[in-house]
């Protein structure tokens, strides 16, 4: 079954053609805006919705995705950006040819119709205050503090990482070399563990994979270490029930999906969107609100 | 006649474009040596890869100590009591000698490899081959002809009633090749069965009792060894009469085209000093092992010289790579024709091309098909090499043939001075008779040939002069006048009589 | 005998070990876009043929850089990190408000330190081919990476537009810049490699090497050249990839060494060495490319297309055996008659 | 001949090719660890070792199997993948409710299939290993991804503790267990390859094929027997990825290939067959693991880490090389005094 991949409604003449581009096709983070984006499409019953996905993260295989997705037609375009900049070039040649360009997750710095996104920057400090507030609860006022991310090159994660920094500035704790486990839960858990060793008080992790392995390190390690991370799944969630991980950073990837659809179709039929940023929120996730 | 062990009726095999066995049929009596005979690309490899279950015959009827058999493979004819050594050798380099002996048979207790009693059992043949080597050496250590003894070794360690020889003299020294033959004997008197392949028909004197003679894939004949005479043998392999074996031509020579003056290279190739003269032919005769090669590869610059001069036509040149020996005009056939001198799978013009880029590309390095076509062409043609056309790989070419193609791609410039090292190596007595004919058309052309081989016959029937060496060094110059085998060889075994020096020293 | 008839030219080409194989890719090639074109109206669209050929682009490129060093009986691993190390140095370069030609020599010159590299350690060091470009591949991955610091550049900016328009975004007789460079570089490459003293050299090394170095060929001048054209190739790709994006990412360019040796082994280059045309490498590479495309418009996921992809690799090397085994047999037919 | 004095097991264990290899990055080993320990103070604390030790041993396990198939003379380019795959399937299945044991059973089955299938493609339909290999790796990652509809899986469970702790979490005689199961599997198959029969036939089968054939080797079991071997290893691997997450990663294991090749290969395993030792392995994996850990410990970033590897890949072999040129200089010289 190819239900992740495309699904086609309505009949054939007059239905506007969205494709959504997402950074990869790895992540349940993009499989459930794919999920909302589905869904409102569904609903709306005028609408060829296409999720294009490059196979990994990949700045020039997401242009050529756009590229794709122009050739084919499109009408819109919902867009997770890998990169910023990268992207742009080729969104003005989408913008050229009339496509209507929609933000979700990450935007781009192109002019678009709407940016439905969480502000990253701006979560990763949540996350930070977060863990500062638990250490002071323990009356931890310095140490050391280890990053888990995925790479140095999604823009996404880095400014997650960015915010995280900036909620110690001021602080007398350490926080040490980024380290990077490329979101692959195993290997992210073997440097989390060696953080551990090292003798951390907190672990961030950037994303789903590295909060994964961040929370089974210190869940073997035994629960001292403070760890707070990105991402909602089952796994993370485990995690945080068991009281090995404080709090994970929850998007809400399915209404960007959902309202980014609806947006795009508005602006198809010719109505004016009046906000350009959509703050799809982030939401704290932690043992007493699950 | 019911004591045939192997009986082959009406065997076919075709390669693709050859028909390699064409209804052969062939037996072979317990207690008997049969010498099977034929020219190059005659099929007695084919025949035997059949009986031994490389090969699988197209058609035809096999039985083996009077039992049909229907498939054949190696291992299916190991447990039928059938070994044999290939041309080629077929060493496993990594592994150690006993290793290699018992290689898919191992001796194991519980599933333990019993590696004491492989070694002992191994050190046992060895010692029966009157061979001094330790089994645990590692092959890839050993010199071509201890790896060629060993294979012997394991050969024989199968116990096997019918054993098949694949010219396994190619690479022997005299003194091995005397202790092969004392084995041969002793085998054939314990009833076994052996058929023995070999292009030094001198040899069959001493070992053989019947001859069998493959043409173009088809059965010729068989006879007595006894009531026959090797002219007789040749003809029939040949199809005619070859008139003269050694070919000679007068030399006429004139000046001295080279010079070695103490040539120092790595341990086998020590002081050397000789010259060379227009329009003559030099043997350089020794032992396996006596440097010859690597003096010549030294000369060449394939392999790095430590010191010495080497002057052409009276001006020093300095050699540090082939391409330097050959712009300076000597070029080299090399022994090992599938190992150095072809590149199999490119075309035949490909790889006569190759060594002549300079004459035939321009000055910006692009190639002139037209020019390259000619050279090719007229390569062919004056070496009547048989080949359907010169766009077909190199390997599907038969040894003399691929032999030809390796010379022939030195001819077509003009060099000074043509190194030829074990030309003949594996090649039938006709095809050697053409390339000796080939040396004298460069001799007659004024050109200096240094000729390499380990056939005492041939480097007096072709020599004008003749180089002895042993352990690295030239011990005699010897002019043909006054070369006998008995010379040669007490010169090409000094390097013994240095090391009893030493030893009583 | 019989094909005394056959213009020898033409005896020529198709005696070429490996033209088998690009006339068997072709065909399938040619099916793959029927297929393609019936599932996907748009397939044939003037837009989506132009969008097609620029994608393939890179890959014919790293594809042409492989097929030199895989018939000189190597392998370069390292293609993958030079794309992302030029692309890296170029952008990086830029930002810091160098010339982009400039940007664009330096690049170059750096990437054929790792093709001298690779090609020393290999010819001269006799170090695997493997071995050695493993190691450069992390070499260069991590000079990627340290170049800008551990970050991606920021952009590169609009005094690159005309670096941008001429490695990616440009129009020249109605087709993508990117495809005229591919296509240049072919051109070059293909000539040096079928019609010059230096290609014979690659060749006769990867069919023998020790017969090319008793021909008088040098061993480690052939292999290092060969080297050097898969690096130029890498260094092109990592420019059009700073091109697309006007920034550098780091990990550009990953696992593009294998994509490289899949379009030529598809495209009837032998990885044991001696054999193929860079005639194939274009079929390869196009089909390589036809597939993600197509695959990614019949919404196919990454999952399928993987196995698809696979699956493809591992027929079209069958097919050059099965068909090479029955020329064989239809040869000795022949014989027969 | 002065050697005979010298007890001859000793002799032959220090003849085996590859030998001379693993004493000298052994040395290497040991100054890498005095290094880092002086570098860092917590390097020698017991949790850093027992901790260090668990991140070696999926390393040591792909060693071994990639090793196997190193010394037949081939490659297995598919191992990561099969980690990948392994690690989904039995997730998956675990997720979907089925008892982790049968869980793991149906891992090795499929995981095995794999190896089979490279092992025929290679020696029965004479495929290029790197192309076979290429091949399943994209294929067996597909797998990876479709299993589980393209999701990674949700969390095991925790009626899955048992697996978990088997696998990963839980100690026995205060080692970890991964330890001991690296140690376990160690021990099999260096028993297997340097005592049986089918151990002989692989070092055979990669020193020289046709020799081995002709002696009665069977090739294509033998191919298989090695590339099944390397499947196992990974599926181990696979499973203890799984037990670390406690749910399944459909890119877990990427380029576990390279590196198992890389511990092989600095360990004295020779890429072109016939050659190595599975205690080199060992070494070569811990140079690996004492890296990536030492070199977290003192900071450095990636950027660093992947120069210096690289460069560890490439001087390991060049220094094997030049020992054994010295070596036969030695020889050399004893045999003219
Ligand atoms: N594997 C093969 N593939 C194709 N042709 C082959 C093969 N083996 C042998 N031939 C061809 O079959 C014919 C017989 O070859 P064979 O090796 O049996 O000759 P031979 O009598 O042993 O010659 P030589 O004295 O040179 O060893 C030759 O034309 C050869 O080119
Ligand atoms: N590449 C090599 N590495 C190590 N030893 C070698 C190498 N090549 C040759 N030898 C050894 O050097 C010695 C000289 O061998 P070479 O074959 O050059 O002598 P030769 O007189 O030409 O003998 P042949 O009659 O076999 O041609 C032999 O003992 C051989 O084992
Ligand atoms: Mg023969
Ligand atoms: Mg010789």
């Amino acid at each position: 079954s190819s239900d992740t991949g495309t699904s086609n409604q309505g009949s054939e003449g007059g239905n506007y053609k969205v494709y959504l581009i997402t950074m990869d096709q790895m992540d349940q983070h993009w499989v459930t805006v794919d999920g909302g984006a589905k869904k409102a499409a569904e609903e709306l019953g005028n609408v060829d919705y296409t999720w294009l996905a490059p196979d990994v993260k990949d700045d020039a295989k997401q242009i050529e995705s756009i590229n794709n997705a122009i050739a084919g037609g499109a009408d819109a375009i919902l867009l997770a950006a890998n990169g910023p900049t990268a992207v742009t070039s080729a969104l003005r040649e989408a913008e050229a040819e009339g496509v209507k360009i929609v933000y979700v997750d990450s935007p781009a710095d192109f002019p678009a119709v709407q940016t439905l996104a969480t502000d990253n920057e701006a979560a990763g400090k949540i996350a930070g205050i977060e863990m500062l507030e638990a250490l002071k609860g323990k009356s931890v006022t310095s140490g050391k503090i280890g990053i888990v991310n995925v790479n140095a090159s999604t823009a996404s994660t880095v400014a997650r990482e960015k915010g995280f920094r900036s909620a110690f500035e001021g602080t007398v704790f350490e926080i040490l070399e980024t380290q990077y486990g490329d979101g692959d839960a195993a290997r992210s858990k073997d440097i989390a563990a060696n953080y551990i060793t090292e003798g951390v008080v907190g672990i961030f992790g950037g994303n789903e994979g590295s909060t994964v392995g961040t929370g089974n390190a210190i869940k073997e390690a035994g629960g001292e270490v403070i760890g707070v991370g990105f991402d909602k799944s089952d796994t993370i969630l485990q995690l945080i029930k068991e009281g090995h991980l404080l709090a994970t950073m929850s998007q809400n990837p399915d209404v960007m999906g959902y309202e980014g659809v609806k947006t795009a179709v508005k602006v198809l039929e010719g109505n004016t969107i009046d906000k350009d940023y959509v703050d799809t929120g982030v939401s704290v996730i932690k043992k007493d609100s699950l | 006649m019911d004591n045939y062990i192997v009986e082959l009726e009406n065997v076919c095999k075709k390669f693709p474009g050859v028909k390699a066995l064409d209804h052969v049929s062939f037996k072979l009596k317990s207690g008997e040596v049969l010498a099977l005979l034929g020219e190059n690309g005659a099929g007695k490899s084919t025949l035997m890869k059949i009986l031994s279950g490389v090969y699988t015959r197209d058609q035809g009827i096999m039985k083996i100590f009077g039992e049909a058999i229907d498939d054949m493979n190696p291992v299916k004819a190991q447990e039928l009591g059938i070994a044999i050594i290939h041309q080629e050798l077929n060493m496993c380099d990594h592994l150690t000698v006993a290793q290699n002996i018992f290689l898919g048979r191992e001796v194991t207790k519980k599933g333990v490899l019993s590696e004491k009693e492989m070694n002992d059992e191994g050190g046992k043949i060895l010692k029966g081959l009157n061979m001094n080597i330790d089994p645990e050496t590692i092959v890839g250590d050993l010199s071509v002809s201890k790896q060629q003894m060993v294979e012997i070794a394991k050969a024989l360690s199968t116990k096997a009633k019918i054993l098949i020889m694949d010219e396994p003299t190619s690479a022997l020294t005299s003194k091995e090749i005397g202790d092969l033959f004392t084995i041969i004997k002793r085998l054939k008197n314990e009833g076994h069965g052996i058929v023995y392949i070999s292009h030094r028909l001198e040899e069959l004197q001493y070992i053989v009792d019947r001859v069998m003679i493959l043409r173009d894939g088809q059965y010729i004949t068989s006879m007595d060894y006894k009531d026959t005479s090797l002219r007789e043998i040749i003809s029939y392999m040949v199809g005619r009469e070859i008139t003269e074996k050694f070919p000679r031509i007068d030399k006429n020579v004139k000046e001295k085209i080279l010079e070695v003056k103490n040539l120092n290279a790595g341990k086998m190739v020590r002081d050397i000093n000789f010259s060379l003269y227009e329009g003559e032919i030099v043997g350089i005769a020794g032992l396996m092992g006596a440097g010859r090669t690597e003096t010549t590869r030294a000369l060449f610059g394939a392999n790095p010289m430590e010191s010495g001069e080497i002057i052409i036509d009276g001006v020093e040149v300095k050699i540090n790579k082939p391409i330097d020996a050959i712009k300076s005009g000597i070029v080299l056939v090399p022994e090992d024709r599938k190992k150095d001198g072809l590149c199999t799978k490119l075309s035949i013009r490909d790889n006569i091309a190759l060594p002549n880029l300079d004459i035939i590309a321009n000055k910006l390095g692009i190639v002139n098909r037209k020019k390259e076509e000619e050279m090719t062409t007229s390569s062919v043609e004056n070496l009547d090499i048989r080949l359907a056309n010169t766009e077909i790989d190199a390997d599907s070419l038969s040894g003399g043939n691929q032999q030809k193609v390796v010379v022939g791609k030195w001819l077509v410039r003009n060099s000074r001075v043509v190194i030829f090292d074990e030309p003949t190596r594996g090649i039938d007595v006709a095809s050697k008779v053409e390339i000796y004919n080939l040396m004298n058309e460069l001799k007659s052309q004024g050109i200096g040939v240094l000729f390499v081989s380990s056939e005492m016959p041939e480097i007096l029937g072709i020599s004008d002069r003749i180089l002895v060496m042993a352990d690295g060094r030239i011990t005699k110059e010897l002019d043909i006048k006054e070369a006998t085998q008995d010379i040669i060889l007490e010169y090409a075994t000094k390097f013994d009589r240095k090391i009893k020096e030493g030893m009583e020293a | 005998m019989e094909n005394k008839k056959i213009p020898s030219k033409l005896r020529r080409l198709f005696s070429k070990r490996g033209m088998g194989q690009v006339v068997t890719v072709t065909i399938g090639l040619l099916v793959l876009i029927i297929v393609f074109g019936i599932l996907n109206p748009n397939f044939f669209s003037n837009r989506n043929i132009s969008n097609l050929l620029r994608q393939i682009a890179p890959i014919i490129l790293i594809g042409i850089g492989q097929s030199y060093v895989l018939i000189t009986g190597n392998i370069d691993l390292s293609i993958g990190s030079v794309v992302g190390m030029s692309c890296m140095i170029s952008a990086t370069l830029m930002t810091k408000g160098m010339n982009p030609w400039l940007a664009v020599g330096v690049t170059y010159i750096s990437a054929l330190a790792i093709g001298l590299l690779n090609g020393q350690l290999i010819s001269k060091a006799k170090l695997p081919a493997f071995i050695a470009t493993l190691g450069t591949m992390t070499i260069a991955r991590g000079i990627a990476q340290i170049v800008n610091n551990n970050y991606n550049t920021d952009s590169i900016g609009p005094g690159a537009e005309g670096f941008r328009n001429f490695f990616y975004y440009g129009k020249t007789f109605g087709l993508y810049n990117t495809i005229w460079i591919a296509l240049a570089l072919w051109m070059v490459f293909n000539f040096l490699l079928s019609r010059t003293r230096t290609g014979r050299h690659i060749y006769a090394v990867g069919s023998n090497i020790h017969a090319a170095h008793l021909s008088g060929v040098s061993i480690s001048s052939t292999i290092t050249k060969a080297y050097l054209v898969s690096s130029v190739c890498s260094a092109t790709v990592g420019l059009v990839m700073t091109a697309i994006s006007g920034m550098g990412t780091m990990d550009a360019g990953t696992t593009y060494e294998l994509y490289a040796v899949a379009a030529s082994v598809i495209g009837g280059v032998s990885t044991l060495g001696g054999q193929g045309i860079l005639l194939g490498t274009i079929i390869g590479a196009s089909i390589w490319g036809v597939l993600q495309n197509g695959l990614q418009f019949a919404g196919a996921p990454v999952a399928i297309r993987n196995i698809v992809i696979g699956i493809i690799v591992i027929i079209s090397v069958l097919l050059d055996i099965v068909v090479r085994a029955n020329k064989n047999k239809a040869k000795k037919v022949k014989v027969k008659a």
